[in-house]
């Protein structure tokens, strides 16, 4: 089999986070992660809604509608939890006290634009935090499939789609590669099993840089 | 003193139509159900709501939309509600999308007599430039869009950076609600929804907040209240049949799979 | 005798006040006013270090290092009274909660111009929250002697000193009357005991109007 | 995780010389006094320091202006302290005087991410216009000015109104006083020792705080943080014998003459 699956990529991408930080981890595969993640590595996860220390799914006894993660899913709290209002939550963000965003993409552009919100045609739904936490997080690390459904590459020149943020994503795992953003362009850090660099630069829109090339 | 009024209907009775209206929760979380249902039945009509979200299925905001009273909206996702989405797309509702953060920014600086602030979110994107449809025309073309916003660089941690001016979200009410609150307007919010409620709550001309228990002065530790009563005008207490009939919209319980 | 007692000003002040009100009182003559407050007029008074429902000085037994007011002394608390941080506090001020500022001045000018914080030439001790108080709250009442200590005037067209605010008064409460700054000028609201048109004109750097004239 | 320090020594080493440093309090109300005397012990100097008072008679940021290890300071009120004046007076310290509301507005912006915010305080008045004296030379005349500041109007409450950009303060470390504090750094404050505590800490890029009484993480009810642990690096727990030290400036009891 040719590169990595959904869970494949979030372990991938739990290999980036070490003890002690604080992430904020966007709906989707970046869920995962924490599911992934060894013992000795303890992250507290933040919920823009207003949550540090957000825990697992919690036991039907302790289902409370008062508090839910940012994808509006009930949760538990982890020991030394803390709850804020909006206007703080977004504080730590904007202020570069989260180390780590992970969300999903679109698109992603050579020189690290986003675009995750909005496709022109499609119902416009609103962008939520994300546009807070790329501007904010200390570093942004975006997860998705390498090609869109109609089998165009995802990583672009230039985004066609608007844009999330300008020159935010510090580095990207895909189900075939891990690409680090950096000034020279593009830089492919790693590849799935079964990928090499001929297939990586057929499947992506945007100039690679490879074994230093 | 005591703000307590005697039922919600008299709390919201001078909400009138054409009223601006910041109102507290996340999802189904923390939203003034009560309050908004007491602006359903007294006929305001025209109003211009600030919100994150606009409720879905029947609840919170969602019954003000159901009943075209809402004319515009302020909030920064509403994904999950298909007669928004409609109504937005019909030209029959303006919708001003904000970032989530920029959005809370912007309550608490109406609060806070800060008319203005700049943020680094947005910029590069349409919400700096302008272009984003505010309103469409009934073919479905853009009527009236976002204006680009003022620019203006700071030097920050030794680098030079962008960052834009955005405006302070003063609203003739709010309506919040509060786990806990005493007849000050003293108020303490529980887990998760708290989120937007004591930023409503700050950008209100007149605050009307309803609490789920209520206490004497002096019952709150001072050093526990989350909101000052100055911020808050007018509390309604709620039965224990409306404190029960709070809903999860995405009930999950451990083991379940992730999306 | 002519004129009013420093104590005799706070107890006019005190009529102002109003059942409800959130007031902000300043140190010297403002802090005399909740003595002379009927017992039906509940105010909460706010001191901008952090706390709303201020009280009187302690008990012996109740002393507490970490409750202080704005002028530093140590105070007790009332029934639904809060605690919170300097930025909540000055948001009440600015963002228009405050009903009432009580302050004193060195000048006050014809257009409600405030002069409370700094004399040239004599050492700068900071203006503290005071030009916050005047930019925010919903109505500033000053009160002062009428002329200083070199027998000059304190209401002056324009001031000479630096300013805290720019048409920020409302009202002037001194030992001889007082008065309203109004669009039309400094008008004469009360004489105090013994005080006529022609005296308070002859102490008084500015004109006024007394009985619509 | 835990933040916890062995020392207040080991947690002000790396606070040099030329460092910027927030320090919490409300004159001798929640200042971390240890905090200061450890930056004292450990010899830093040339320091900024952004705090609303300086200490006084011995107390508080006063034992470090004694040394002359403060070259420029932030605040907003210093008329208790004389050593202060002098060295204010004789050009051996900068004084940036700032209004008190500006100054925790400034604190919160620089933690909050916000570069710069309008307000209406100080216009009209040299705030604005710029020219108050920072630094005297050492015949006394004026030798560092404030600049004006930019200023923009905005409409508000239908009135067109000027207000002044003032820029956020982000500062090297912060130091901190808190009554209750968790390894995770999450903060509980006392009555008015609150102050400018949680704003000091946000504005930090590392943010030391000095807690009376330490707990273990989930000993804090999560719903009773006053300040989440995120917006602390460093924790360290005073012995019971450096809290009884607390001073009080102005003691006060019932029934005593008001000035």
């Amino acid at each position: 089999m040719t590169g990595w699956t959904r869970e494949q990529i979030a372990q991938r991408a739990a290999v980036d986070l070490n003890d002690g930080m604080y992430v904020n981890l966007g709906i989707g595969i970046p869920t995962l992660i924490p599911d992934f993640l060894p013992n000795d590595v303890e992250v507290i996860i933040h919920a823009e809604n207003g949550i540090l220390g957000v825990g697992t799914y919690p036991d039907e006894a302790d289902i409370d509608p008062d508090l839910i993660n940012a994808g509006k899913e009930t949760v538990s709290v982890k020991r030394g939890a803390s709850f804020f209002d909006s206007a703080t939550s977004f504080s730590m963000i904007r202020g570069g006290r989260m180390d780590l965003a992970v969300l999903g993409a679109f698109q992603v552009s050579a020189g690290g634009d986003l675009a995750n919100w909005a496709v022109p045609g499609k119902l416009i739904k609103g962008m939520g935090g994300a546009m807070d936490l790329v501007a904010g997080a200390a570093r942004v690390l975006v997860l998705m499939e390498h090609m869109n459904r109609s089998g165009e590459p995802k990583i672009v020149v230039e985004c066609s789609l608007p844009l999330t943020g300008r020159n935010v994503v510090d580095r990207i795992i895909t189900d075939l590669a891990v690409i680090d953003v950096t000034d020279q362009g593009l830089r492919v850090v790693e590849f799935a099993p079964g990928v090499d660099a001929h297939m990586l630069r057929s499947r992506t829109g945007a100039p690679l840089i490879i074994d230093g090339r | 003193m005591d703000k307590v009024s005697s039922s919600a209907a008299d709390a919201v009775a001078d909400i009138g139509t054409g009223a601006s209206l910041a109102v507290g929760g996340f999802g189904w979380c923390g939203v003034p159900t009560v309050l908004i249902e007491a602006i359903r039945d007294a006929g305001a009509t025209d109003l211009e709501v600030v919100s994150n979200n606009c409720g879905a299925d029947g609840w919170g905001l969602a019954i003000l939309l159901a009943e075209r009273r809402i004319s515009r909206v302020v909030a920064s996702f509403f994904g999950d509600n298909r007669e928004f989405a409609r109504q937005y797309l019909q030209g029959e509702l303006e919708v001003e999308i904000t970032p989530q953060g920029t959005l809370a920014e912007r309550l608490r600086a109406a609060g806070a007599g800060i008319p203005g602030f700049f943020t680094p979110t947005g910029v590069g994107t349409l919400v700096e430039q302008g272009g984003l449809v505010w309103r469409f025309d009934h073919e479905g073309n853009a009527a009236v869009v976002s204006p680009a916003k003022p620019v203006r660089t700071f030097v920050r941690a030794g680098k030079a950076q962008q960052f834009l001016l955005e405006e302070a979200l003063p609203t003739d009410f709010a309506i919040v609600r509060a786990a806990l609150g005493d007849r000050h307007g003293n108020l303490v919010f529980h887990a998760s929804a708290k989120n937007f409620n004591p930023l409503a709550a700050m950008a209100g001309r007149i605050t009307i907040a309803e609490v789920e228990r209520l206490v004497e002065p002096g019952e709150i530790d001072p050093d526990l209240v989350h909101l000052p009563g100055i911020f808050v005008d007018r509390i309604v207490e709620l039965t224990p049949e409306q404190v029960a009939a709070k809903q999860i919209e995405k009930r999950m319980v451990k083991g379940m799979v992730k999306r």
